[in-house]
């Protein structure tokens, strides 16, 4: 039996009051519920603060590079495709320098659970614009404010058929935990945006911000449907939905992909012996 | 018998096709065959060229001196008349040209009226075309009989026989018409291996258990994809075409990670695109082979075309500082043995090692008896399974030589942690300076010594104490070996060739006596700015004082290196 | 007058039959139509056969690296808003190489106009599968075929807000030249979709595969609904539509950037003798 | 008078509004400050100090003895206690730590306290800090009232109030209290200005016309970033947060080619990310300014911290040749007379220029009496309008020093037309060698004489005959010159600094002649290979002996230095 106290890590170096923290215990709830353990799986994170995550639970880890959380954690998978593959991202990380992995991700429905810690700032960099921070929100290196549109990871990941939608917020630990759950029994690719209140540096969207617009999505919502799911990814503003906004069964890249399909990669046991007289049949073809 | 055949036309006409063929049919017959390409950056029309050479001793280099020029257009005839030797002949179809020759040297062969009498269409015009070179030569074709049967076994008795009367038809027209043709065939002998550098890294990587290749498109690096491609299914390989070279390079460091050897591949922009993923596997200490296929540059530069100027990049690939292999293959041999070194010290050193060709190796074909599999080393360094891993397995325990046991996640109560960020041994982040020092002595400069030992020596080849040296790195190698050949008749002269480009080998001190002892060294490069004389310079203070560059994307031909060497012998 | 003559550029290196010798034709009829001065406008590309472009029309052309189109368009838009600006990429090029400037350039609606030529496939390598690659299509770097859903470029745009989004055809050339046109006149960012054949490379979206599911959308349909958009965009298949799919008049990029309101960035002249006196000035901030 | 005070505690506690403060009461004082400051890559907690040095003459550098130790947290006491000179006193709250420390060199000042009795937050315990250390000086604070007023003038007259009182509160508090305390303050003078490099970088560029900033954010070159943000408007200059770094270096060069002067600036990881950018700007020869901000590495290293480790790098950045300029400024003002070069030869020559600096650097505050503007340049390269530019133009015209016209786009009947791929001198694509290797030597070899001209001497301080020099580039100018000044007192020895990295000077043998004569030569560097070093050798063949490497990612400091130079030159 799994207990919270197996997947103790470091102590995190975030602020007091971050949004990260729920998260954190929440996803050490949700392993020790669907009863993982800590050496059977990886956490792929990049850099900011929520690409810290994986110091902070006992797990396999890979804290790669700001925006390539994606890519490492499909190469993971791929090669070792029995292996649950988490990627936890910022914002900035996943939508800002990461944008292009996320939806080439989608396209190939790779089995990788992706939750994206956003909290609309870049963080760990002191306070710039993410590409999801409201539109005029000042900041040192936005003297005019935000200029741009913010991205909607959900309409934009419903736009490209991404099997598993989902929007869950820090302050909901409950509802949170369950998307969680869902999230990894999920067999493609998922993506779970977390609103994650920022206490030191977003001054506009904070708990009580939050708090006032999280509503759970409706009993007998169709997440099944794009038409609907898309409608639902809009909204934001006054009244800011929680749940699986969008879920299809699309085949997985890792089960398309054939050489892996009846045995992992790293399985597939590599014997030296064996390969030389097969190249040296394939040198064959060269003569 | 050395022979040069130059096939000249548009992109689209042909060429290849031709070219393949009978470099195919040669080096079954046993010649040794040389082959090089030069073409546009487009798919139709341009002026291409496909030269085969062929001899019955063996061939490193193409010849500036064309035998048999196959024009199959009149640009071909404008640009290649004059580099047709004193017997030469230029083929053609005054018909489809629409232009006619009177001249002694030129044969018109109407490929096209003989292909559509054969019943064909016109691409079997360019089999009535290979007909015609074949029958010049004198040879009977039957080894085209079985060639023509595997690659188009499956289209069916009819076009296999229409295909077979066009070569027929092109060959016994040739050899009625060609009352010219002095030339003749030597002898075939036992068949040989024709191979390109793309295949043969293909191969060595396969054959060092490299399981996951993935890249994004780039000539000439896009030989490789392919290559791995048309393997995948047999051998078992995860190939994935990635979004862009970022995800390329990080995804082959997840697969390595997982506990996967892997590979990418790539060129000039490409490459710069990875730099940072380089950096990362340098921090994360996660073995990976990169292939560097050059071509010249900056930016875009000629996409087709070929350079050696990207040596400085390469050695300097990723911020921080962290150690490195780089390997420049002068052909496929070397590419195919160079490759399965590079997975090896990369995964016994968990480094990143490079293997450095150019677009002109990349589309050469050289011929080989075949290749000596026993030469090939396979050693596992993984820890594998719960049983060898202990609990508190630590990524990057400090060892004597740096290197720490590198286990695979997921398969035992262990953890494996890595990080960009600078790390404990257990892979967490850190911020103290003295897990710093520990950790970048650990990294760099315990491996460092350890891995100079692993270098080969460069190919000291000819004269065995020369007056004259000439030094080379990478895709020069069969032209210098040439020219050497050649120019040995009269002095007393060596190549030095640098396969094992960096770090340099410890023990230098034979080839520094070489190059020391000679009254003239002189480097040949593909470049305009001397990369490998200035990083000869700086790793053993030695100035080679005359340089031959060449930087208009061409590369180097026989007679015409011979040529400017001949010069500075000559001011001796 | 501009005439067809004043356009000329250097001879296309394209394939006979290729889909792009149309839309060069038709593109420059239609800034002949409009009255556009060769020297007034910058085209930028990538690499690609679409690259080539710029050099096949007598315009100023910046034909930069492969997939980096929109950030230089961006610059040049920034710098001289009253100019025309134009991007002009492949498939592989914008949804590849380039997808994350994609996804950024719609969020700032930046009046840059992009046309993608869009062969489904990488034309100047020699045959590669693109983002928009039909899934199954084998290539010799595709050997188990494409295991990837196609991404659908409009309902990408549709999602992220893209204030000017329609899809045209190489082969329907009447059609192409009004949405050039349109997407032109456009004041915001426009993504013009271009169904291009590569009679070379792409086997399957032929000429004749188009021809038989392109029609042109139908009258009355409301190009400024956001739902409506996004189910249009989705059609593909046996039926493709042609048109304008989604358009708005969300304010600009460079409207909202307050230092470029009044005047263009090239035209605010620099003063050395001026500036080095409001520099001095600041330095007095530092005392 | 020459007093090292140090502020330490957790993120968030307001080490930076004590330091920052303090420092610019001293500097308006007129007394000479040097500020450094080591903190973790986290927002809230960890251990961070921020020390400040003041002197009535110039101070270059940071000391390893503290004179005052603020003590914010317990872990300051622990770590740093050791530090404090024999006259020093460490300044703490003993009930907000928690722990009482009876020592005489102990003072517990109740910032809580008092400044709760002044009627103010937890904010402005700092401002009672901030008064006990100047009251432990002696210095009555007037200049801090203005201070204050111009920081928080906004804030409203009660606020004003309650941080002026709780000032007053902790400065008599220390008067009174510390008996110990032996400070003095000299008397003020002039004013000084009090700047950072990122700054001075900032106004550098601003004033030879750069209108255009684009960059992503990373430690530690944000800074650049928020300046020229806070001062868009003013000046009105474009800047806009990119995407990624592909973008920001794309961005700027669209920028560039429309006429208008662009920056960009990163460090280690997104510098990686510019590099085929880079190569594209050398191609297309549109100038274009980048500042690198170094960090440790490989990968996110140590983000925080100091590092010298991306000259190679920076060297090679790019495939393919290319001409570029290195600069590594040692001090604000160096970067601010750097920079107005780096613009001015950027557009002379088209090329991309380098500006080096590194996180000591970024985050190190110098007080200068001013900068001297007539110093400044600004020539406009540009050709403008209709009238000045032909129809005919052409952007790579082949010229004698290989630069060409470089016009505006879309201003005329004229066309600019430039490309990544090689090109014409129209910027058409070409294919053929023979204009391929013209271009080569327009761009490349034409240029770089030229470039090498421009290139300033590294400046040799100290003697002039000097026995031993140590040698140095970019950040370790203000330290090495305060080692050198206090060496000079028992030895000859000088300073031999590079601002100017690459290329190296034509007229070298000023430099040249001090090392070869020198008895000890010795080289500086915040790495652990020997960049400069390696550099050096390779471009004048003078190998230096002692090496002196720091990569611990913290930066050298006074005593230390001056220790191990000392160690040095007892083996002479
Ligand atoms: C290539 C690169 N560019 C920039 C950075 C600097 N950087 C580190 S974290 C970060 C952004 C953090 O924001 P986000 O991803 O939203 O994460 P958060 O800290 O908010 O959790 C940046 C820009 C980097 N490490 N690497
Ligand atoms: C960084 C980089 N990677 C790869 C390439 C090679 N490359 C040139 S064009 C191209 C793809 C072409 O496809 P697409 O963009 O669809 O344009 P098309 O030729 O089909 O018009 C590629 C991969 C490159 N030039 N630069
Ligand atoms: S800065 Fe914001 S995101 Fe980062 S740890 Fe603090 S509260 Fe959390
Ligand atoms: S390869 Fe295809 S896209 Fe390229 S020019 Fe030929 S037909 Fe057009
Ligand atoms: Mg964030
Ligand atoms: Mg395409």
């Amino acid at each position: 039996m799994v207990t919270l106290e197996d997947y103790k890590g470091q102590t995190p170096a975030w602020c007091p009051g971050c949004g990260n923290h729920s998260i954190l215990k929440v996803f050490k709830e949700a392993l020790v519920e669907l009863a993982i353990e800590p050496g059977t799986f990886v956490i792929v994170s990049g850099i900011g603060q929520a690409g810290k995550f994986p110091h902070y639970l006992r797990c396999n880890a890979f804290n790669g590079l700001h925006g390539r959380t994606l890519p490492v954690a499909t190469g993971i998978k791929l090669s070792s495709h029995d292996m649950l593959v988490i990627a936890v991202a910022g914002d900035g990380d996943c939508y800002g320098e990461g944008g292009n992995h996320l939806i080439h991700a989608i396209r190939r429905n790779i089995g990788v659970k992706l939750f994206v810690h956003d909290n609309q700032i870049y963080g760990l960099t002191k306070g710039q614009a993410s590409p999801t921070s409201i539109e005029g929100m000042k900041t040192k290196t936005q003297p005019f404010g935000v200029l741009s549109e913010p991205l909607n990871p959900l309409s934009l990941a419903v736009a490209l058929d991404c099997s598993f939608v989902a929007r869950a917020y820090a302050g909901d630990q409950e509802h949170l935990k369950f998307i969680i759950k869902e999230a990894i029994r999920h067999r493609g690719f998922s993506l779970v945006d977390i609103l994650q209140p920022c206490v030191t540096f977003n001054k506009v969207n904070t708990y009580g911000w939050y708090q006032k617009r999280v509503y759970h999505i409706e009993e007998g919502y169709n997440e099944r449907d794009r038409f609907v799911a898309f409608e639902k990814s809009l909204e934001w503003g006054e009244k800011i939905p929680l749940g699986i906004i969008y879920r299809n069964e699309r085949p997985t890249f890792e089960e398309r992909m054939p050489v892996i399909k009846d045995r992992p990669l790293i399985e597939q046991e590599f014997d030296f012996e064996e390969v030389k007289k097969r190249i040296d049949s394939t040198l064959g073809e060269f003569y | 018998m050395d022979y040069t055949i130059k096939i000249g036309g548009e992109a689209g006409q042909g060429i290849q096709t031709i070219g393949d063929t009978i470099s195919k049919v040669f080096s079954r017959m046993g010649y040794h065959v040389f082959t090089h390409q030069d073409y546009e950056s487009r798919v139709r029309g341009g002026h291409n060229f496909y030269q085969v050479r062929l001899s019955e001793t063996m061939v490193t280099s193409s010849r500036t001196q064309v035998d048999i020029l196959v024009a199959l257009d009149k640009e071909s005839i404008k640009r290649h008349e004059r580099e047709l030797g004193p017997e030469g002949i230029i083929v053609y179809d005054a018909s489809s040209l629409k232009e006619r020759h009177d001249k002694p040297h030129f044969l018109d062969v109407p490929f096209n009226e003989l292909s559509l009498k054969a019943g064909g269409s016109p691409i079997m015009a360019n089999m009535v075309a290979i007909g015609a070179i074949l029958g010049m030569i004198g040879i009977n074709g039957d080894v085209l009989h079985s060639i023509i049967k595997e690659t188009m076994g499956n289209k069916g008795e009819a076009i296999l026989k229409q295909n077979i009367d066009a070569f027929i038809a092109g060959r016994d027209y040739a050899k009625a018409n060609c009352l010219r043709c002095s030339f003749f065939s030597a002898p075939s002998s036992k068949p040989k291996m024709l191979i390109d550098v793309n295949e043969a890294i293909g191969l060595g990587a396969i054959a060092s258990g490299c399981k996951f290749y993935t890249a994004y498109p780039m000539t000439p690096s896009t030989g490789i994809l392919n290559f791995f491609s048309s393997k995948a299914e047999e051998y078992g390989i995860v190939v994935e075409q990635a979004e862009d070279e970022i995800s390329a390079i990080n995804m082959a460091l997840g697969a390595s990670y997982a506990g996967v050897r892997s590979m990418t591949g790539t060129s000039g922009g490409g490459f710069c695109l990875m730099v940072e993923g380089i950096s990362l596997a340098g921090m994360t200490e996660i073995p990976i082979v990169v292939a560097l296929a050059q071509r010249p540059a900056p930016a875009t530069g000629l996409p087709t075309r070929t350079e050696q100027a990207d040596l400085f990049l390469a050695l300097h690939a990723g911020h921080g500082e962290f150690p490195r292999v780089i390997f420049a293959p002068g052909d496929p041999e070397q590419a195919f043995y160079l490759t399965n070194k590079a997975f090896d010290l990369s995964n016994k050193y968990q480094i990143p090692v490079f293997i450095l060709t150019d677009q002109y190796l990349s589309d050469s074909r050289w011929t080989y008896l075949g290749f000596d599999l026993d030469a090939l080393t396979y050693r596992a360094y993984r820890l594998k399974g719960d049983e060898r891993v202990p609990e508190t397995y630590k990524r990057f325990a400090y060892t004597e030589d740096g290197v720490s046991p590198l286990a695979i996640p997921g398969k035992g109560k262990y953890i494996v942690v890595v990080d960009s960020d600078e790390h404990d041994e257990e892979g967490h982040i850190i911020e103290d300076g003295e897990t710093r020092r520990l950790m970048v002595e650990k990294r760099l400069f315990k491996k460092l010594p350890f891995i100079k030992k692993e270098m080969e020596s460069p190919r000291l080849y000819g004269s065995e104490r020369p007056d004259i040296v000439v030094i080379g790195w990478g895709s020069t190698y069969g032209i210098i070996k040439e020219a050497v050949d050649e120019l040995a008749k009269r002095h007393s002269i060596a190549m030095l060739h640098f396969s094992e480009v960096y770090p340099f080998p410890y023990y230098t001190e034979g080839f520094m006596e070489a190059l020391k002892r000679a009254k003239l060294t002189i480097c040949v490069e593909q470049n305009g700015t001397n990369q490998f004389a200035r990083l000869l310079k700086a790793e053993t203070g030695f100035d080679i004082p005359v340089k031959i560059n060449r930087y208009d994307g061409r590369p180097f031909l026989l007679e015409e290196l011979i040529e400017v060497l001949n010069g500075h012998i000559g001011r001796l």
